[in-house]
């Protein structure tokens, strides 16, 4: 069998590489790919813990992640969309007018 | 329960600011007159305090009991709290000063105040009961609170009412105050926590209290005691707090712009007795609660006061706006009280407190005075002015009067403070020759700024522009008459308010002396 | 196949958080179908009439202790309290929100259901005896908020401040489901009440306990995106400046109070045993969260953005409640919410009052002079600035008072010292407003409106604020009944 | 055999994650991330959650990610990153706390130790739709309801938000007039 | 009956006071109201002082308290006057000049718009003076001291729109002010050593409160600690006093205020800046004798202050053109007389100068006055010449002070200045003594020219006419000048002492001073007389003959053989410049620095500073706020990891 601490490397890798995602990318949709990534590695920690106390309550809590994560993709799309009928940009660093 | 006379007093002038609240904006005179009657029936009603109090002191001398007039309601009773108040003998002359100077400063506003009048005496009404209420709170967050609540009023006064610059030191005023408060209230909860975790290991079940006699008498109980640090900690805290407001070098900043700024009546106020607060701190807490702590730090104070007396007296010397001029000059006197505060004697500190009262009237009656012109001329420059005894004899007379009481010649009230506070110096094991040496330069000095302004206003040729300036105004006359009368009261006759003073003094130098025994 | 048995559920224990609910959602409907467009400020006052029964519902369950939904959801006094508290805070947002809406040209019915879905997820962060279920309850919540930041239409900064919330929201959920992922992985499960007993059932050992160490600092973390702690505290300016005034003021005092009410369960319910690690991080937290937000704002001449700042210290304050971990703790907590929710929501208010359409008015400068235009309104604003600025005799003052002594009673004098001195620095940029209203004269003509739902915020507010600061007996009491049986863990 | 079909998957994911993250061209990375999320779900079916498998694959891959495609198409916000990087400075500090990130997990990971997966083999029904489902109707019941107001509140949500520019635009048309 | 008696004494003047401030608004009477309570109250004294006389000696002191003054701890001060000799001697002193002072006033003023304040403030500064000599403790002697002080004030300013008035009013009262701190430290001593501030034991309210003078002899007997402890004690607080007095009375280095003093009325300078006033060191010195016996030290200074400020001033006093500014250094002169007596241990010597020189000095200034008077407030010498024919009256008087001061036998100054003399060839403080001779011829010399120049030759300056002055003013020169004559024989030493009234004086206050009579010494006083004669011969002769060389605004003839001597003579040896150049233009400079860099820049400075620091920080935040999500995500990263970090070390 893997070791449960595999998973969870793998996992954090995936969780780091969201973070970095946010932090460098500035194409809007992207920043939302980044944070959907960190979701997914948090599903994954979970379903590996799940797995390795052989219960299914973290399977479960993957399901609200999921939804979740769908529901505040779509708000954010939404948006997005919004955002780009007046701005025509999708680029966060173009959204920047409230500062100091 | 009697007829609770001291809340009366207390709350005497805030009923009086609501009722000025139900008339009409514009109505100057009607408010004016309505103040002055709160401000005199307040008085009227504090003498009772003094016919109260005085019986027990003439019977005998030594058997007068501490606390007179207490009222306690219980009021966050799961803290401990409660709305406490009474008076002792080191509250009972500020308070009738306080109660003293209102009708006068609001009899001064008749010529120093033209616009928003209704409010003014609004802010002025609740100030007198803030500063009442520091005076008679037993209790030490009720104690904060009127402490901290005087500063709105008179960061009001100050900034609607000053001068050109008038919001920058209302600004500083209340900023420098607010700073050096806080700290204070986190020595209070320290000492409530303390205490209070103190007390319930003998008494189980104790919610811990705020009241200052309680945390006295444990204190000198040794119910409760503080670590040497804590206590110079919390002592530290509470000091900064007060030597903030009366104000001791080098923290008295704020004071030369508040003064130059606010209008004749803030001003009067803020000399007369909202520096008493510092003062007054300083006695019933400083040296109450920690006298270890006070000894251990008196040489240092006492230097700073002895530099401030020196220091406020030069830089007094070198002004030339007459207000910035007494202002400093407070900053001078106010050293004075310094010292015989922490000459930690019954000497020094009757005589600081006796001070108090005279610095309050000689002082609240030096801006008086600088009002006056200022009304006539709009300015305070000594420069503008000159000659003035010759066609305003009367106000020379009660200025000379007045200047000289702050310059303590001996027969006013001044000379009576200062040479208690000098020989409580003097008296002091800690202090001494040094200390005397500057603080009588003090004295030296003190005439030769004020004999300046006096001889650049009054004496020398009569300039053009002043040649038609009136004499004082019937009510200018009566306000500054009213002053005099203590002024020279208290000169010839001090033990009229040594008096009382004396078993209160007593007790706090007795716990002090605890402390010299065991050292 | 076996047949799913659901478990009992005790529904009065949920009836406030149902009934803000299921009126949200009534409301929804009768919005579309049975109001004009026009007059939807019908809808508001239905909203807060919902909210009225929801408050009224929930008195009866003063007595009442116990969980329900498999332990998922906790009724207890401390939350019942906190209800009250998101009830009348959701109430007077709408309040000033009904003018506001229609004087910028934004108006919809949507918003006050949406308002309403928002207190009802505050009043689940409040039960919530389950990590998962405050997660959704979070998420709930954080949607809500993102839809009602970026609702005032033209206004792109409305968009960008609700843009950035979503983003850093959503960055904050990942670190939130990590968090929670990692502590299920170390205790098995996410139950408040499981991970104490998981804690509780050995000594301490931190070496052995890294995963759990690293889910509660990943929680801590999500939380201080939340509750806007320093470091994690960066959004908040621009989303209050860009979201519309009502939701600013909704957002700086409910968001905030129920991200603290939930952390407080977790730390203090579930994850005492831990403080030794938490502490520490959660002390400097706190301390940097009250010297950066009250710098922050002292730079401000916005007061809209100055409001987010002092925010952003208050939650420093209201922390030291929290950490401390002692029944007084809690109890200085509840109080300062109470206060400080009474006062954000009266200077908010008055912030609104100068919101003209199309154009802001928080400069600094439009204060100017509103003594003379306005005296009452400046006199309530002035109340609310020295409350803020913690000046006696206001009811900040005895929260500050009161958060202080619990700090100093648990040991951590040194962030009361912090606090006491950041307080002196706050009172800077508060007094600047009221120097402005009082003593300068006014910069442009700028007429300030008050219409009722307005007035009747800051009449409430002011009142209480001073009632409070004098007599603060009763809000003591109540606070100190709170805790009576609070469970959690 | 699980070991390498792990690594496999991993590489696969983590490869897909790090292209999502390089690639210039949105829709690129769309799809990239789509990779990603079917490693994952294969690792979801190695680790026995045949349900979270299907559900990974319908409404991430199915849902979410063609949502994310569409938006994509229809702004036409493939590429927005060919003006310079106003805030460059922040690209290899955020790498280093990427990496920082990383390196804790690496040494916590250590210091836990590499405890395998408990050998026993899961009774057959672990993971299966029914237990899950049972469980989500009874223990799970309240977060399975606020899921649902969540969902409804986001279908508001998108509704306000994107309703109210028809409505401007109408009456931007009324005063135009 | 005398308890009560006494407060008449200065509580009629103050009653003057009163009447004046608040009633009076005429000046006629003004002059009568406060003449006739001086007078009252030099007739009461003079009651007073028989029933006192009429005691046995040892009970020759009668203490009465109105009121306790200062009770606070351990400090007792009541307010309470007495009377024994010395201070009857002085209080006759004061209400008798005082009297006839007020009566010539109401001549010399005649016509003052401010008449009525005038007599107030002489009213009051006799009641001020009388609290001072009847005192029965040091603090309300001090009252005294400084009200008097208020009162030379308020008089030398009295036309306070020149501006050399007001400058030697504020100058006088801070100088004096200079002492008096000393004068404050020497109490604060006093009480902290014996623990009172009383003169002498007194009953009250069925205790006995100490008195310190009573007390000195225990001081000096102390047995334990280190020998010199007690005489360090008396040191101190005598040298203190020492520097009071000569704040006070106008000695070296404290003695620049007297001359520019002479700005006030001319009534005033006979009064205050003559008679009474600076006389005031000297009683206190006489009042607090055992004190500076105790202490050798301070007696030996006390000598030569008095020395050289007899010389000092008389020397000056040869080289004024202001008539009025030869006789106030004149005054300081003979003060110093005093004060050398007083450190020679000849404290009657000193009060019977005191008391000679109170009444022709007196008769001096008055003359003086008169004529300033008749010549129309001219006080320059080089103006006047020639007046005898036009006022004779002024001519003898005057004639009768300059001999007496001159100590021409048998006058009053010749006695009194021969007792010191004597006195200080009897206890070979022969250093001294040559400078003391020198300054008598000196003194002679100077009054010799001051006659010629106003009285002989021709009148230079013919400008006004010049008229004798009306009887109401000459009335007490003549009184005076009887005085002048008779006074020196109120104290005839051993040799008369067969005479009537022969060391009256001395017998007299023998409860208080406890002295033996003077012995006559021929020798010196046949030198004095001889040098006084010759050298007011010779500085009459010299100005006469002379005459024609003086010029309106010109040099002194004598410039011609002295030079730049003369300058520092007539400048008093540059001690004004010195005080300008040491004391007061570095104190306005430090002002000026404190004032206006140090206070705003420095130490608000400070306190701005920290303000600007918290915005400086401030605006380096608002930096950060860049508006790009993406730091904000950068900053939340960075704190998450920190915490993480954190985490590491803290399970480590």
């Amino acid at each position: 069998m893997v070791p449960t601490a595999y998973y969870i490397l793998l996992s954090a890798a995936l969780f780091a590489i969201g973070v970095l995602g946010v932090l460098v990318r500035r194409n809007a949709m992207v920043v939302f790919m980044s944070v959907e990534l960190m979701l997914n590695a948090a599903n994954l920690a979970l379903v590996t813990f799940a797995r390795e106390r052989l219960s299914v309550d973290g399977q479960v809590l993957v399901f609200f992640v999921i939804t979740v994560a769908a529901a505040e993709v779509a708000v954010g799309l939404a948006l997005l969309v919004a955002i780009f009928r007046t701005k025509r940009t999708a680029d966060v660093d173009e959204v920047s007018t409230l500062r100091g | 329960m009697s007829f609770p006379i001291l809340s009366t007093v207390l709350w005497l002038p805030a009923l009086g600011a609501l009722l000025l609240l139900l008339l009409p904006r514009g109505a100057d005179e009607l408010a004016r007159r309505v103040s002055l009657g709160v401000a005199v029936v307040t008085f009227l009603i504090s003498l009772g305090l003094l016919s109260g109090y005085m019986p027990t002191i003439t019977s005998g001398a030594t058997l007068a009991p501490e606390l007179q007039f207490v009222e306690q309601i219980p009021w966050l009773p799961s803290w401990g709290v409660s709305y406490s108040i009474a008076l002792d003998g080191i509250s009972l002359w500020l308070v009738l000063l306080t109660t003293f100077l209102h009708p006068v400063v609001v009899l001064s506003t008749w010529d120093s105040v033209h616009k928003e009048v209704r409010n003014f005496q609004i802010l002025l009404q609740l100030l007198t009961t803030a500063m009442i209420g520091v005076f008679v709170a037993q209790d030490l967050l009720l104690f904060y609170i009127f402490w901290e609540f005087t500063l709105i009023p008179m960061t009001f006064l100050i900034g609607i009412w000053g001068g050109a610059n008038r919001i920058y030191a209302a600004r500083k005023f209340f900023l420098y105050t607010f700073a050096g408060s806080v700290l204070m209230l986190l020595a209070i909860i320290g000492l409530y926590v303390l205490h209070r975790n103190a007390v319930v290991a003998s008494e189980p079940g104790f919610v811990g209290s705020t009241e200052i006699g309680r945390i006295v008498s444990d204190l000198r109980a040794g119910r409760f005691t503080l670590d040497t640090t804590t206590e110079r900690l919390l002592f530290g805290a509470f000091f900064l707090a007060f030597a903030i407001k009366v104000p001791l070098w080098p923290f008295h900043t704020w004071l030369p712009d508040a003064h130059v700024e606010a209008p004749t009546a803030g001003s009067v106020v803020l000399a007369g007795v909202l520096l008493k607060l510092g003062s007054y701190g300083m006695i019933r807490f400083c040296l109450n609660f920690f006298p270890a702590a006070s000894l251990w730090a008196a040489p240092a104070i006492a230097a700073l006061a002895v530099i401030g007396i020196v220091y406020g007296a030069i830089v007094a010397f070198a002004q030339t706006d007459m207000k910035k001029l007494v202002a400093y000059s407070s900053v001078s006197h106010m050293g004075f009280i310094v010292l015989g505060i922490f000459a930690l004697n019954r000497e020094g500190v009757t005589g600081a407190l006796l001070q108090m009262i005279n610095h309050g009237l000689s002082t609240g009656a030096l801006f008086l005075v600088v009002g006056v012109l200022y009304e006539r001329r709009h300015t305070r420059e000594l420069a503008e002015y000159g000659g003035l005894w010759k066609i305003m004899p009367v106000y020379a007379a009660l200025t000379l009067l007045i200047a000289l009481s702050s310059a303590g010649l001996p027969g006013l009230n001044g000379f009576i403070g200062e040479f208690t506070i000098m020989q409580g110096a003097f008296l002091a094991p800690d202090l001494g020759w040094p200390f005397l040496g500057f603080a009588v330069l003090g004295v030296v000095l003190a005439a030769v700024y004020l004999l300046k302004m006096y001889r650049a206003t009054f004496m020398g040729e009569l300039a053009e522009v002043n040649q038609g300036l009136p004499d004082l105004s019937r009510r200018e006359l009566t306000t500054l008459v009213i002053l005099c009368v203590p002024i020279i009261l208290i000169g010839l006759y001090p033990a009229l308010l040594f008096g009382p003073m004396q078993v209160s003094v007593g007790e706090v130098i007795d716990g002090l002396s605890l402390i010299v025994a065991g050292r | 196949m076996q047949p799913i048995e659901i478990p009992p559920v005790n529904l009065t224990l949920l009836a406030p958080v149902l009934t803000v609910a299921a009126w949200a959602m009534v409301l929804l409907l009768v919005d579309v179908f049975a109001i004009p467009d026009g007059r939807k400020k019908v809808t508001g006052y239905l909203a807060i009439a919902g909210l009225a029964v929801a408050a009224v519902v929930a008195l009866p369950l003063w007595n009442v202790t116990g969980t329900t939904f498999s332990g998922m959801l906790l009724l207890d006094r401390y939350s019942l309290t906190l209800t009250w508290v998101f009830l009348l805070v959701g109430a007077l947002t709408i309040a000033m929100a009904l003018d506001y809406l229609q004087r910028q040209g934004i108006e919809q019915g949507e918003f006050y259901p949406l308002i309403m879905f928002a207190v009802a997820g505050m009043i689940l962060m409040a039960q919530a005896s389950d990590l998962i279920v405050i997660f959704l309850a979070v998420e709930l919540l954080s949607i809500t908020l993102y839809i009602l930041t970026g609702f005032a239409y033209p206004r792109l900064s409305s968009e960008e401040a609700a843009m950035k919330y979503l983003i850093l929201g959503a960055f904050a959920a990942g670190f939130f489901i990590y968090g929670i992922a990692l502590i299920y992985g170390a205790t098995g499960t996410t139950s408040l009440a499981g991970i104490n007993a998981y804690l509780a059932a050995q000594p301490f050992v931190p070496q052995a306990q890294i995963m759990l160490l690293a889910g509660v600092a990943m929680i801590v973390i999500a939380f201080g995106f939340k509750v806007a702690l320093v470091p994690f505290h960066m959004w908040t300016p621009d989303v209050y400046e860009g979201s519309p005034t009502p939701v600013a003021a909704f957002m700086s005092v409910g968001t905030k109070a129920a991200a603290l009410a939930a952390l407080l369960r977790i730390l203090d319910g579930a994850l005492l045993p831990a403080q030794e690690f938490w502490l520490p991080v959660m002390g400097v937290l706190a301390a940097l969260t009250m010297i950066i937000g009250n710098l922050g704002a002292l730079a401000q001449n916005n007061v809209k953005r100055m409001l987010a700042y002092s925010s952003i210290g208050h939650a420093g304050y209201v922390l030291l409640g929290i950490i401390v971990g002692s029944e007084r703790g809690v109890e200085a907590f509840l109080f300062y919410m109470i206060a400080y929710a009474l006062t954000n929501l009266g200077a908010f208010a008055v912030v609104i009052t100068l919101e003209q359409r199309g154009e802001s008015a928080w400069r600094l400068e439009d204060f100017s002079g509103l003594f003379q235009r306005r005296p009452l309104l400046a006199i309530a604003m002035a109340l609310f600035m020295f409350s803020l600025a913690g000046v006696p005799p206001t009811a900040g003052f005895m929260a500050k008072f009161y958060v202080f002594t619990a700090a100093y009673e648990g040991g951590l004098g040194w962030l009361a010292l912090i606090g006491v001195l950041t307080s002196a620095v706050a009172a800077y940029f508060y007094l600047r407003i009221v120097l402005r209203m009082f003593m300068h004269e006014p910069t442009r003509e700028l007429q300030p409106e008050l219409n009722r739902g307005l007035s009747l915020d800051i009449a409430v507010a002011g009142t209480l604020i001073l009632l409070i600061g004098l007599l603060p007996t009763p809000i003591v009491t109540l606070v100190e009944r709170s805790l009576v049986a609070m469970g959690g863990g | 055999m699980d070991l390498a079909l792990f690594l496999i998957a991993g590489a696969v994911a983590l490869i897909g994650a790090v292209a999502m993250l390089m690639a210039r061209n949105a829709v690129h990375s769309a799809l990239f991330l789509l990779l990603n999320f079917a490693a994952i779900a294969v690792l979801f079916l190695l680790l026995q959650s045949p349900f979270l498998f299907a559900i990974q694959l319908t409404v991430y891959a199915g849902a979410i990610m063609v949502l994310f495609l569409f938006v994509v198409m229809l702004l036409g916000a493939e590429q927005v990153e060919d003006t310079p990087d106003r805030i460059a400075w922040q690209r290899p500090l955020g790498l280093l706390l990427g990496l920082a990130l990383l390196a804790v997990a690496v040494i916590a990971g250590l210091r836990t130790g590499t405890t395998p997966l408990p050998g026993g083999e899961a009774v057959a029904t672990f993971g299966n739709p029914a237990s899950l489902g049972a469980l989500l109707f009874t223990r799970y019941m309240l977060p399975f309801q606020i899921t649902g107001v969540i969902l409804l509140i986001a279908v508001i949500g998108v509704v306000v938000l994107n309703q109210r520019g028809r409505q401007s635009a109408e009456s931007g048309q009324a005063t135009g007039d | 009956m005398l308890t009560w008696l006494i407060w008449l004494i200065p509580l009629l003047p103050l009653v003057g006071f009163l009447l004046n401030v608040f009633f009076i608004r005429q000046e006629r009477a003004a002059g009568l109201v406060a003449s006739a309570m001086v007078v009252a109250s030099f007739l009461v004294t003079l009651v007073a002082t028989f029933i006192l006389g009429a005691l046995p000696e040892e009970e020759r002191l009668i203490q009465s308290v109105a009121w306790d003054w200062i009770t606070t701890g351990s400090l007792y001060v009541p307010f309470a006057i007495m009377l024994d000799p010395l201070t009857a001697v002085m209080t006759l002193l004061v209400t008798g000049v005082g009297a006839l002072i007020h009566i010539y006033s109401i001549g010399y003023m005649h016509g003052d718009p401010r008449v009525v304040r005038y007599f107030a403030y002489l009213n009051l500064f006799v009641t001020m003076m009388l609290f001072l000599v009847m005192a029965n403790n040091m603090l309300l002697l001090f009252l005294g001291w400084e009200g008097v002080g208020l009162c030379s004030f308020l008089l030398i300013g009295f036309w306070f729109e020149r501006k050399v008035a007001a400058a030697a009013a504020v100058k006088a009262f801070v100088v004096n002010r200079i002492g008096d701190a000393a004068f404050i430290l020497a109490m604060l001593a006093i009480f902290s050593n014996f623990g009172t501030l009383n003169f002498y034991d007194l009953e009250h309210q069925g205790q006995v409160v100490p008195g310190f003078l009573e007390r000195i002899p225990e001081i000096a007997g102390l047995t334990f600690g280190p020998a010199w402890q007690p005489i360090a004690i008396a040191t101190g607080i005598s040298f203190l006093l020492l520097i009071g007095a000569s704040g006070k009375s106008a000695q070296v280095p404290l003695f620049v205020w007297l001359p520019d003093a002479m700005a006030g009325p001319t009534p005033v300078s006979a009064l205050i800046h003559a008679a009474t006033m600076v006389t005031a060191g000297v009683y206190m010195m006489a009042r607090t004798e055992p004190l500076f016996v105790a202490s050798p030290t301070t007696q030996s200074w006390v000598v030569w202050i008095g020395a050289l400020t007899a010389f000092i001033a008389g020397s000056a006093a040869i080289a004024q053109w202001d008539i009025k500014r030869v006789l106030a250094y004149s005054t300081v002169s003979q003060l110093g007389f005093m004060v050398a007596a007083c450190g020679m241990g000849a404290y009657v010597a000193a009060i019977f100068h005191l008391l000679t020189h109170g009444v022709f000095k007196a008769l001096l200034f008055l003359g003086s006055g008169s004529v300033i008077h008749g010549t129309h407030e001219t006080q320059d010498m080089r103006k006047m010449g020639g007046l005898r024919t036009a006022m004779p009256t002024t001519f003898w008087t005057y004639v009768v002070g300059a001999a007496a001061l001159a100590g021409v036998v048998p006058l009053a100054g010749f006695w009194s200045k021969d007792e010191i003399l004597a006195h200080a060839v009897a206890y070979g403080y022969w250093p001294q003594l040559i400078i003391l001779f020198l300054t008598s011829l000196l003194t002679a010399f100077y009054m010799g020219r001051q006659v010629a120049l106003i009285f002989y030759g021709q009148q230079r300056d013919h400008h006004y006419h010049a008229h004798e002055s009306s009887r109401v003013m000459t009335v007490p020169l003549v009184v005076l000048a009887v005085g002048a004559m008779l006074a020196g024989f109120l104290n005839l030493p051993t040799l008369f002492s067969g005479m009537p009234a022969a060391h009256l004086l001395t017998d007299w206050l023998h409860p208080v001073l406890h002295e033996e009579a003077g012995k006559f010494n021929l020798m010196v006083a046949l030198l004095a007389t001889a040098g006084a004669v010759g050298m007011g011969y010779l500085g009459w002769w010299a100005y006469t003959s002379n005459a024609a060389k003086i010029k309106v605004g010109g040099k002194d003839p004598a410039y011609h053989y002295t030079g730049d001597l003369w300058d520092g003579m007539e400048q008093a040896w540059y001690v004004d410049v010195l005080y300008n150049t040491v004391v007061i233009a570095p104190f306005r400079g430090l002002g000026n620095f404190l004032a206006r860099v140090f206070d705003p820049q420095g130490i608000d400075g400070l306190v701005v500073g920290v303000g600007r620091l918290f915005g400086w920080i401030a605006g380096g935040l608002r930096q950060l706020q860049s508006g790009y999500v993406r730091t904000y995500a950068l900053v939340f990263t960075m704190g998450a990891v920190l915490i993480l970090g954190f985490m590491l070390i803290f399970a480590r």
